[in-house]
């Protein structure tokens, strides 16, 4: 029932040390991936509590998107291995609680990664695009 | 203490000496041995292919039959210990092969949860060796005996969890228990080509031939051993005077109970 | 096995209050009706003759009264606990949530308490008390007299789905102890993730919407033990003490869940207690059984001093991307 | 008959449960091998050619029949490949084809003498014949 | 409420180019807390700099946004100018809309909608700034080597030299660690003992090092730049500073049968004994387990030959307390067990050795005086057998051995080789290997020299098979080149024993909390670019303890541990980042989440007494933060239930201000 064209908003965390430096690269090589991203930076994907995640849903966004270090890169050692324990776990139980498991992803992009962080967001708006519109964790009071 | 016992096929025929003693010598050390009824011939090699099912059942009823029982499962000869533990390994540890087993077994199952021991196991582990070492009425003394395990008391190591596969000391120490003096051989791990005793005469015969050889420079008067097939194959093609003999004669002899 | 009576455990009670091992104990007392039993702490040997109770409702689980009541006074306060309850108590002796020095525990053995609700679908309205009689309840009536009804028809979910009869701690043990039981308790979880996303979205949207907010669940709850929730702190950025939207009670439902994955130790005290019947404790089971299928199996509490699967790893383990379909859920 | 190998290949991975890819090439297997002399192909050889599809010379060699099944080379191998196992999948692989038994029946009268043992006997077809 | 200032920089056309840089400015100045905003050229250019500077000044702005490249690029520019102008460097947030924004997208209309949004998420963030000091700690201006070996007492001389304080404590009675033993070092082939031994007398003369000898670590607390040490002294009953080394008492000790480890037990030594002559310290040492005056109290004979009046039957072990700014670990390492490997007949036959045996044989100073002798017969070996890659490179599955190349064994067997055939032409030798692995300067050409000049027998294949037969060693083997199975009759076989980390290692992690990896070696802070630190701030790593190493390598690592301490303890205090978590002690419930996942060990736990709501007081346990030690991960933030735990800079408020800034 959508009068225009379908622009979802997509929030990605990156982790300082590699994915938001893979962001930069791909900055530097001028390689285009689509405005619907917004990238928070984080010091280490660790840093993500699932209550980002689910107020990001919250209020308004289509699709939440995790970067960091590649396992056993981590600038910290280990946070990652930590993400990612608790991600598989949160993605699991939205997914239990009939989330589209489309809409949330972890991606590991190393700083030297431009190139792939460029196609994983296009990849993944194109993805969210045609799932649609989250209706199913969104706060109507937070939509206009 | 009740055991279940399972002879094989050997032991009923060629190797009945193997056979007499360890029944006969268990009795003296307070062990008696029960034997599976009805138990069928274990093949004699364990076939490590996964999607051999059938050859195996033998093993698995015997198993079975031990675990029922709720008795450990003891086996004389070692080529019969070989293919039963190996089996029950897999029974325990690949779930896929113990599915299609007891697809066979049905309506019966077994869940691999016998305890298998060979019969030098049981002296070490059920009745101790310095038990033994008290029950020797005729002490072996001065004998220098060297212990022939060849390839199956032993391999695969992480699944036959016998001894050290490649500096084992259970039949030294139990050279030692009835008072003779081991002798230590670096040939005692190797295969005596048993397996080919029949089809490659000439191989199997080089095989036995340098582990009788290896014994005998180390000073052995008597070489020792669990299997049927290496005695035969050690006697037939060894090319040497070196007496062969079962562990259970000697065990036989130290207990006193080898005559009548 | 020994059958746990009130007057058992009157006496031990009493005989470790007179030798002075004990200065108090947490014990259930009975409400309104003979069903609605409430914990209640006791100092001397006679309120507990004149209050305490010990029937088929006795089921709440007494670890987490401890923090507190541990750090009330010097003396050590007696508590009884159910198998199930156990592990609860050594999962805060974990988290350092009390001091072990000062609770006295005695071991009970347990063959499952009863579930109101269950009674009352059977027995019909006006249920004015139930009585125990070897293994059937005697259920008192308004409308229709006395009805008889088997326990083994009214035991309450978690407990037709026990997980272990084994004390995993305890000071003293009244009977014996059992074992860990092989239960069916993932079946349920596991009809949920056999349905499809959207069917899977209709199931809770129905089941969470009814939510009320009353928080009891939190705080029944043995792992929800923080000095301060999140959800009632100002600065958290969440705090959000009344349902205002569908998704308030997902936001928090969801993120109480993980805050106890690892922790719960399955005891369905959220469930038991939460008056619109939200099967909650699946929440709780998903996890457990997403930690068991994907990392190493973990019973929390099962002893003190273990590492929570969340606040550990390993460098093999899978990947986020991999965990929906690893976790069995159909999508 | 590329497709061929393929399978072949596939059929001996999955009936032993080895992977080839683990080895690195010591050659301990082979060094340690008491049969080695009398096997056209040796243990390194039969991991080495399994992982590259050299089946076809496999199946016709009397090696097959050569390994004493004695598992040192299991014991031995430092990366864990069990080639002994090997072998024996592409001996099946031969002798679970009708008529391929290597060892019949009817031989075995003229190699009996009075002291061989039953097990030897059974063993041997158990090893040589379906 | 802040005073926000908003400066759109232009980047030239690179951001201007697809932002309207005028609309940004135009839009974000009515955002919460915006007091001015405005665009300019090149914000991080000195005239760009400037008018923030004065904005800072004239607007009295309690923060700053600046809406340019990547904050990797220039955040450190902003924050210094914020803090010229006298505001705090972390009210400052850079929104990235270059490198995020304008670089990847091509539409104008676009690129400026998005760059408004990530300008308004940063404005939402910094209105939660506060401003971040780093916290500073004074720093001990001394360290603690832990081991030594070549790799402890090169570290140790390199700090000393630069004029700091450091203690080597090592475990044995003489430090030289392995390196000691050794008897040629390769690719040079100069003699170990006369390179190392003037290191260990400059070290023993150094005025800003002391050598604990004999000595344990006991435990470790405190963080970097202040670690409080517990060192036992083991009690060596002789008395240090009095004993002369004359080395009487070790002639005239009746005990003569205990094994010398020095030698690797292939000869005895007295119950009184200095390990070898040029031991530093060079002092006696009883062994309690065979001298016969400790154990029945009859004897006394070294008491009574030592002229010095040095020995000392009743000393007792003796624990000191010390304060050091820095720790290296240089543990080093040790060949493993052969015992599981004994197709190779280690157990069975006297003559089948390790290297590290062969490396005492071949030393003038060793059992048999430098000549090559067989341990069982004493006769020249005239065949011998090198195997290389002994429990090095097995797999995961199998039932022995370590995963990894253990690096040494390649050029050492080389070396022993080389030197066998240079000192007796007459042997035969044969070295059996995997693969020969050679990167190092000059290491090929020394093992080509091996083959081609001193015609050393190479073969690609394993041993399967050593079986003693009378005085031989029959050798089964492979050449897989030959597609032959060899068959040697060895008079000597040398076992290239895999190496591993020392057994002190794991306990001194754990007292160091410095991580380790399933080897029990000590992880680097980063594989490639922090090799040398270990990921706990302070602590450092020299040699084999961190892997596999040759003399070489480990000086090398040596000195560049000692560069970082002596960064270290050139300071006179140390300046954190401010970026780090902190606990609300009122929320904590001290359960230990957030301690389990730190990968550096910087909380800690403490009973307080607090008045609790209901007015009664409770003691309770809660988590402290060592801002010192913490790195700013945040891991801890997410494993706390309560949270109580929070990150500065990064702050759950603020990163949910910025979620909901993006998704308005």
């Amino acid at each position: 029932m959508q009068m225009t064209e379908f622009k979802p908003k997509i929030v990605a965390f990156c982790c300082n040390w590699c994915s938001y430096a893979g962001a930069d690269l791909a900055g530097n090589n001028r390689l285009n991936y689509p405005a619907e991203v917004k990238i928070i930076r984080v010091p280490c994907s660790c840093r993500v509590n699932p209550m980002f995640i689910l107020r990001a849903f919250q209020r308004g966004a289509d699709g939440v998107i995790l970067c960091g270090c590649h396992p056993g890169d981590c600038h910290y050692t280990s946070g990652n291995y930590y993400t990612r324990r608790r991600m598989a776990l949160l993605f699991s139980m939205l997914n239990f609680l009939g989330i589209e498991k489309e809409r949330t992803r972890v991606e590991w992009v190393s700083a030297a990664e431009g190139a792939k962080f460029a196609a994983t967001m296009n990849d993944f708006v194109a993805q969210i695009t045609a799932l649609g519109e989250n209706k199913r964790l969104e706060d109507l009071r937070c939509k206009k | 203490m009740k055991v279940s016992y399972y002879p094989g096929c050997t032991l009923r025929t060629k190797a009945k000496q193997l056979d007499l003693y360890a029944r006969k010598s268990a009795e003296a050390l307070g062990i008696t041995m029960e034997e599976i009824e009805n138990w069928q011939c274990c093949g004699g090699v364990f076939t490590t292919a996964k999607d051999e099912i059938a050859t195996k059942l033998s093993s698995v009823r015997a198993l079975s039959e031990a675990a029922k029982k709720e008795q450990i499962l003891v086996t004389v000869c070692s080529a019969c210990h070989n293919v039963i533990k190996q089996t029950n390994h897999a029974m325990q540890n690949d779930a896929d092969f113990a599915m299609h087993v007891n697809r066979y077994m049905a309506p019966e199952s077994y869940d691999g949860s016998a305890r298998v021991l060979h019969y030098l196991e049981m002296l070490r582990d059920v009745v101790g060796f310095d038990t033994l070492k008290e029950k020797v009425v005729n002490p072996l003394s001065g004998k220098k005996i060297a212990a022939y395990y060849g390839c199956l008391l032993l391999r695969p190591g992480q699944t036959m969890q016998m001894d050290d596969v490649e500096n084992p000391t259970i039949l030294e120490d139990f050279i030692r228990a009835l008072g003779a003096e081991p002798v230590i051989y670096a040939q005692r791990n190797e295969c005596c080509g048993g397996y080919v005793a029949m089809e490659d005469p000439a191989s199997a015969q080089k095989k036995s031939k340098k582990v009788l050889d290896s014994a005998a420079s180390h000073g052995a008067e008597i070489v020792v051993t669990a299997c049927p097939l290496c005695r035969y194959n050690l006697e037939k093609n060894g090319e040497s005077d070196l007496p062969v003999v079962y562990f259970t004669e000697l065990l036989a002899e130290a207990l006193g109970v080898k005559e009548g | 096995m020994q059958k746990v009576t009130r007057e058992i455990l009157l006496a031990k009670a009493a005989e470790l209050l007179a030798a002075g091992t004990v200065n108090r104990v947490l014990g259930w007392k009975a409400g309104e009706f003979t069903y609605d039993v409430t914990p209640a702490l006791f100092t001397t040997a006679a309120e507990l003759e004149k209050d305490f109770v010990y029937g088929p409702f006795s089921g709440a689980n007494f670890s987490k009264y401890l923090v507190k009541e541990t750090r009330r006074d010097e003396g050590k306060v007696l508590v009884f606990l159910k198998p199930c309850d156990t592990y609860s108590f050594n999962q805060l002796l974990t988290e350092h949530r009390f001091d072990r020095e000062r609770v006295y525990a005695v071991g009970i053995p347990c063959d499952g308490m009863a579930d109101i609700q269950r009674i009352k679908d059977q027995a019909g309205d006006g249920v004015s008390g139930v009585e125990c009689d070897g293994d059937n309840l005697i259920v008192h009536t308004l409308y229709d007299g006395d009805k008889t009804l088997a326990m083994a028809d009214c035991l309450a979910e978690r407990c037709v789905n026990c997980k272990s009869k084994k004390h995993v701690a305890y000071d003293e043990l009244i009977g014996e102890t059992g074992d860990v039981i092989d239960s069916h308790r993932f079946d349920e979880v596991e009809k949920l993730e056999k349905m499809t996303e959207d069917e899977r979205f209709a199931f809770w949207q129905n089941e969470l919407s009814r939510c009320i907010r009353c928080n009891a669940c939190r705080d029944v709850c043995p792992a929800c033990t923080c000095e301060k929730c999140v959800f009632g702190n100002p600065n958290s950025g969440v705090e959000n003490k009344a349902i205002s939207d569908s998704f308030e009670e997902k936001m928090f439902h969801v993120i109480r869940a993980f805050h106890v994955a690892g922790r719960c130790t399955d005891c369905g005290e959220c469930s038991r207690v939460c008056p619109q019947n939200i099967p909650l404790h699946l929440l709780n089971r998903k996890f457990i059984r997403d930690i068991d299928n994907f990392y190493d199996e973990y019973q929390a509490g099962a002893e003190v001093g273990q590492r929570a699967p969340l606040v550990n790893y390993k460098q093999e383990d899978l990947e986020p991307s991999e965990a929906v379909e690893r976790s069995g859920n159909n999508a | 008959m590329e497709n061929n190998t393929n399978r072949m290949k596939e059929q001996i991975l999955r009936t032993s449960g080895v992977n080839p890819l683990k080895c690195m090439r010591c050659g301990k297997c082979s060094g340690t091998c008491p049969a080695y002399d009398e096997m056209e192909y040796h243990p390194h050889e039969f991991v080495y050619m399994v992982e590259r599809g050299d089946i076809e010379p496999l199946l016709k060699s009397e090696s097959l029949y050569k390994c004493l099944s004695c598992f040192a080379c299991v014991d031995r191998c430092p990366r864990d490949v069990e080639p002994a196992k090997l072998v024996e999948a592409v001996r099946l692989m031969v002798i679970r084809q009708q008529g391929q038994n290597h060892l019949k029946p009817d031989q075995i009268p003229e190699m009996l003498d009075d002291e061989l043992p039953q097990q030897a006997i059974v063993s041997a077809l158990r090893k040589y014949a379906k | 409420m802040q005073r926000i200032g908003v400066f759109v920089c232009h980047c030239g056309t690179n951001i201007a180019g697809t932002v309207d840089v005028k609309a940004v400015a135009e839009a974000l100045r009515y955002e919460p807390g915006v007091v001015i905003s405005t665009e300019y050229q090149y914000m991080c250019s000195q005239a760009g700099q400037d008018m923030i500077h004065e904005a800072i000044r004239e607007n009295n702005l309690t923060g700053i946004v600046v809406c340019s490249c990547s904050p990797r690029m220039h955040e450190a520019t902003f924050r210094k100018t914020a803090q010229s102008a006298g505001l705090n460097p972390y009210m400052v947030e850079i929104a990235n809309i270059r490198e995020q924004c304008s670089w990847v997208h091509k539409d104008m209309e676009i690129g400026t909608e998005k760059a408004i949004i990530l300008g308004r998420a940063a404005i939402a963030k910094v209105n939660l700034n506060a401003p971040l000091t780093p916290g500073e700690t004074p720093v001990t201006k001394r360290a603690l080597v832990i081991g030594g070996g070549i790799a402890g007492i090169q570290t140790a001389l390199d700090i000393a030299d630069a004029g700091f304080p450091v203690d080597i404590v090592e475990t044995k009675p003489t430090i030289g660690g392995k390196m000691a033993q050794l008897d040629k070092t390769f690719p040079t082939l100069d003699c170990a003992a006369c390179i190392l031994t003037p290191k260990m007398v400059e070290a023993a003369q150094h005025e800003n090092i002391r050598i604990l000898s004999y000595s344990e670590v006991q435990d470790i607390k405190g963080f970097v730049g202040n670690f409080t040490v517990q060192i036992k002294k083991k009690a060596r009953y002789v008395k240090e500073d009095i004993c002369t080394g004359c080395g009487l008492c070790t002639e005239k000790c009746p005990q003569k049968k205990v094994p010398n480890e020095f030698n690797l037990e292939m000869d005895n030594r007295r119950a009184i004994y200095i390990p070898f002559a040029q031991a530093v310290p060079k002092v006696a040492t009883i062994d309690p387990n065979y001298c016969t005056m400790l154990k029945t109290g009859k004897c006394g004979v070294c008491a009574k030959v030592c002229t010095a009046k040095a020995i000392d039957y009743t000393q007792k072990d003796e624990i000191m307390e010390e304060k050091y700014g820095a720790i290296v670990a240089a543990t080093g390492f040790n060949p493993i067990s052969m015992k599981p490997f004994d197709e190779y007949a280690y157990s069975q036959s006297k003559d089948v050795i390790t290297s590290l045996e062969f490396e005492r044989l071949m030393n003038a100073a060793g059992p048999t005086g430098g000549k090559l002798l067989r341990p069982s017969d004493g006769k020249h070996p005239h065949t011998i057998v090198f195997v290389q890659c002994v429990g090095s490179r097995c797999s995961a599955h199998a039932s022995k051995g370590k995963e990894y190349c253990s690096k040494i064994c390649c050029m050492y067997t080389a070396k022993h080789a080389m030197l066998t055939r240079d000192k007796y032409p007459d042997t035969d030798v044969y070295v059996f290997y995997i693969d020969v692995r050679t990167p190092g300067k000059n290491f090929d050409e020394f093992y080509r020299r091996a083959v081609e000049e001193y015609g050393v027998h190479y073969v690609k294949g394993m041993v399967g098979k050593v079986s003693p037969e009378g005085d031989k060693l029959m050798v089964q083997a492979s050449d897989l080149l030959a597609d032959k199975q060899l068959h040697i009759e060895a008079d000597l076989v040398v076992l290239a024993a895999a190496i591993e980390p020392d057994m002190s290692a794991r306990p001194l992690a754990t007292m160091l909390t410095a991580s380790m990896d399933t080897n029990d070696f000590f992880t680097e802070a980063h594989p490639k670019l922090r090799p040398v630190e270990s990921p706990t701030a302070g602590v450092f790593l020299s040699g084999a303890c961190q892997g596999p190493k040759d003399i070489p390598e480990t000086v090398s690592q040596a000195g560049a541990a000692a560069a970082k301490v002596i960064g270290l303890l050139a300071k006179d205090k140390l300046k954190g980042n401010p970026c780090v978590a902190g606990s609300d002690e009122w929320m904590c419930n001290g359960c230990s989440s957030c301690e389990r996942v730190c990968p550096y060990g910087a909380i800690t736990y403490v009973t307080k007494e607090f008045r609790m709501p209901d007015r009664t007081t409770a003691l309770r346990r809660v988590a402290q933060v060592n801002e010192a030690v913490c790195q700013g991960c945040g891991a801890c933030t997410v494993a706390c239930p309560s949270g109580a735990m929070d990150l500065k800079g990064f702050a759950s408020s603020q990163i949910m201000a910025e979620v909901d800034a993006i998704c308005k």
